[in-house]
């Protein structure tokens, strides 16, 4: 064992964690217990968050806003009261500030169509070779729409946005810069303050996917400096079915409505409707509502616990991990394979074993991840392979977890004989 | 009980013969807000002399909170310089958010204090802003244009 | 008291439906129990549903396609099992015709997205002057954005879809027709086969607005014979956060995409992406899961009643509020008087009081109605209201609770003095 | 035990030694398939003699599972008819589909038998499907395209 594995320390009680998971507990097919290194992909739901979901259901449930009664009442004050829950989690100025998506992907939507509904021929859009699906069609999509050129920073060999043309790619033609804060497939952590200032000298918006940011950083979007930034529900510890777009109000309320329907308008006559203000002008119909009030558990439960605490724990965490997956023959690391500015996800590949493969001899031993282009196809491409392995952690993680892995991973490389 | 509390004979009073409703000409800005949810409708003109308030009329549809509080407001404000009134507004909106804990000051709010049942109805805080969120809009913008109306004056340049 | 009030009679034991639903006997302010009257708005949850969803996050949770575990395996049969029950409940010939959205009103936007993309100038789109605004705005704004020209139904004095000027209305310029099956305001059930047969008949696709409709009529999409129907979550017992878009599989696999990103996509590559068949391509990101789970137990839940019963059930009790309502001096009914035709919501003005008032009033009874324009504000144009109080009913809806509105409405009178 | 009644030896081999890799000419339709949650891809040829399957040709990424499944389907299919071609399918989607509960048809799907295990492992059973719908969808073009011709070549036309 190196250094690293051995001097493991978080600052959180994993155990008393833990035991907020019920699912974490579960017994597998065979009797197996549950090793859940998939949060990347979407993460497990305390008690707290469950029961907060239920007691609405059960006692509070009504639409909001448009309700006059009592229950309407209780319904939008915790609907409301969740969108005051988040604005504080990510340092929002203004609660108006806060509009509830149904998932980031509807999030970056929004915004491609909003804000990229403007764009010319000869305006140019800047993602990374390192983002999601869902920071890459939503943009194709409307740079075809409008005759606007997408370019896209490249990845380094080690796994980094690769800056080097950084003055050349956000010119004066650029007019919207849209980035991952942490990569989910290689893990990466990226500079996003210094590129929002890179992009307001241009006079660019600067776009944010924190999709695996605010689950895992503490995260205040005034200190940031980018204008719109985006997250989702079922990566903090919340439900599906909800994700957030936060975007300076001045912002927000120069740009036109995305769906139309109840709730986002002002006055709807037969000839023409006009629109209300942020947020409810980008909530079409009836919100999320249940979902919100979940989300405002689970803002609440990381409070709880500390997003520094968690941050450090995750960096122990991912430290250990790549100790550990070092020490594995045959395994390549994609990305970053150092702790620093790293964040709690880990993709490789292992010599002679397709991922899938890899994937279902861990999943027979009750240890979870993910295998596939964990929807970012082209960096994938960029470092010239068709898939990879992903582990990923979260709060609940602990150091046992990891050395099952490692050792789950011998036992594949013994199983296909390639050992 | 409750209810007496938020339908106070005040409040009644003004709903059945309402104060300064008509459109009065002339005046500086109209503005027409709405209440989304609900449907309330307020069409509201405001006159300032400098940073006086000197007129308002409105004519509204909506129920008789709404209806109400504009004309509760009306009386408030006319007469007054526009800081005054910006302070009423804070003190009322004070009193409209917390949920009954608030003690009314009804030196400042007047026949303003008959709300305070109203905000035990979050569903009609509302209401009873409607026609307080239609003057601070009107307000403003005539307060904008006269500045703007003066400093051409001063420059010389007369607007059409 | 009237016949049809003293004889009512409703195949459902309303007793143990009620059971189902904790929070019907819960206690409003001052001690008071809850008459629910706005199921129109949102319906309340059995604790069936409630409990699926509980279990699904505590016990199975994971993201679903991308997972090869067994949690991933676990909530894509689950997910996948409720794309399953909805096609069954709504009688889809074909499972891959289910879209989960994230509620009727996205779906309606998808539809006017897609569908309404191809409109030009001169092309024409017929709803009508009853539709909710979430029938209206998308497609004023596809309408505005291609030059195509909406055209609408205008409503009869009793409340019913003029159709007078059918033939005139849908028309070789016709592209879409798109109307409610039952008015959420008006209460009335629109004869919507013999209108797709008419749109049909002119080439033009017949889009329903069924978010009335599912929650009370048995429902077979495939006898309908429209094209694209549209339901939400929320008003069939099921959560927040998730609605449904049926549309004839050849029609959706012939549509482009609507959002971008992740799962709706095949390949994705930074110089172009190619998607997914319906229905993942019409899915863009993590879905909701756990309200799919949770729709896929209301419906079970539905189907466990029978919803030949519950439609028969709300007749009942439309009828015998009917009756109720016009014993009430100084009310007048929008809309349909009788209950043939008429779906469980009835709005209603009262002389002197204010819809607002009247909501209120009976607030402080424990009687929950709602009042405004329910998101129809083009109707209340229409009959020249500003505003109405709507009273609306569901399975679990007593003749006991339309006595308390009725007498709610005396008191209403006497307290503002108009008795 | 349950790893080893999915990985069969016979899938292991196949997935070693793929048959009929490499894309051969001439050939009536080529068609690229991905399962778009993994990344798994398949270019597959097809060529026709009439209403036989003379010739299947492929190359893959892709997992153990749909390597394996890709191969043994050409096995099966070549040299046949295309409708015994699409029964094999049926038969074999209803193993996939049967979460173990199904029993292998040997006689019908000969080396196919050893993805029986793939139907306790749903999440796989889209790899093992993979190839099976390349072959299908380029035999439905494979079969229009010649028919047309065909058409085309009675009223004596010719296509360029
Ligand atoms: C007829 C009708 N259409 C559409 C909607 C919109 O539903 P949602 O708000 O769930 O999108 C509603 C309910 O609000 C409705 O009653
Ligand atoms: C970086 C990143 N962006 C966007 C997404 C999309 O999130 P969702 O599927 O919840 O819309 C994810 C997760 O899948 C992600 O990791």
């Amino acid at each position: 064992m190196t250094d690293a594995r051995t001097t493991f320390s978080s600052p959180l009680d994993l155990q008393s964690v833990r035991a907020d998971f019920p699912i974490l507990s579960r017994e597998l097919a065979g009797g197996l217990p549950l090793v859940y290194l998939d949060s990347a992909n979407s993460s497990q739901k305390p008690r707290q968050v469950v029961q907060a979901i239920e007691d609405h259901y059960l006692k509070h449930n009504a639409n909001v806003a448009r309700a006059m009664h009592q229950l309407g009442a209780e319904a939008t004050a915790a609907y409301e009261g969740a969108r005051d829950k988040v604005a504080a989690f990510i340092g929002a100025p203004d609660r108006n500030e806060i509009v509830f998506t149904k998932n980031i992907s509807e999030a970056l939507n929004l915004v491609a169509h909003t804000v990229g509904g403007s764009l010319k021929p000869g305006d140019e859009v800047v993602i990374s070779e390192m983002e999601h699906h869902s920071n890459i069609v939503p943009w194709q999509m409307v740079c075809e729409r409008t005759g606007a050129t997408l370019k896209w920073f490249g990845v380094t060999d080690d796994g980094r946005l690769d800056l080097s043309n950084v003055d050349e790619l956000i010119n004066e033609r650029t007019k919207i810069v849209s980035l991952t804060w942490v990569s989910n497939a290689l893990g990466t952590i990226n500079p996003i303050k210094e590129l929002a200032a890179k992009a307001h000298a241009v006079g660019a918006l600067m776009v944010v996917d924190a999709a695996q940011a605010v689950p895992q950083l503490p995260v205040n979007v005034a200190e940031l400096g980018a204008d719109l930034v985006g997250f989702t529900g079922h990566k903090v510890v919340g439900p599906t079915g909800v994700g957030v777009l936060w975007g300076r109000y001045d912002l927000l309320a120069s740009l036109p409505p995305f769906l139309g329907g109840g709730e986002m308008i002002e006055v709807v006559r037969m000839t023409g409707s006009t629109y209300a203000p942020p947020p409810a002008r980008f909530e079409a119909g009836t919100p999320p509502i249940a979902q919100a009030v979940g989300l405002g558990a689970a803002v609440d439960y990381l409070s709880g616990i500390g997003m520094d605490k968690i941050a450090a724990h995750e960096h122990a965490i991912v430290e250990y991990a790549l100790e550990g997956l070092k020490t594995v023959p045959g395994l390549t690391i994609l990305g970053p394979t150092e702790a620093k500015d790293h964040g709690g996800a880990i993709s490789f590949e292992l010599d002679g074993v397709h991922p899938h493969d890899v994937a279902t001899v861990l999943d027979t031993r009750g240890i979870a991840v993910r295998a596939g282009h964990h929807c970012a196809r082209p960096v994938h491409e960029r470092f010239g392979v068709q898939s990879s392995t992903r582990a990923s952690f979260y709060l609940y993680t602990t150091p046992e977890e990891i050395e099952a892995l490692v050792d789950g991973l011998g036992f594949v490389r013994s199983f296909f004989k390639v050992a | 009980m409750q209810l007496d509390s938020l339908y106070q004979e005040i409040i009644l009073d003004h709903y059945r013969s309402p104060h300064h409703t008509g459109l009065a000409d002339p005046y500086d800005v109209e503005v027409h807000h709405v209440n989304p949810s609900c449907g309330d409708e307020v069409t509201l003109r405001v006159e300032l002399d400098g940073d006086t308030v000197t007129g308002i009329t409105h004519e509204s549809v909506g129920c008789s909170i709404s209806q109400a509080a504009t004309s509760v407001m009306s009386d408030l404000v006319i007469g007054k310089p526009v800081a005054e009134g910006m302070a009423t507004y804070e003190k009322f909106l004070e009193l409209m958010q917390g949920r009954g804990n608030v003690e009314p000051d009804e030196e400042v709010l007047e026949d303003g204090v008959a709300f305070a049942g109203v905000a035990q109805f979050p569903a009609r805080v509302k209401c009873a802003l409607l026609g307080w969120s239609a003057w601070r809009d009107a307000t403003a913008r005539a307060l904008a244009q006269n500045e703007s109306q003066d400093a051409a004056q001063q420059e010389g340049v007369s607007n059409a």
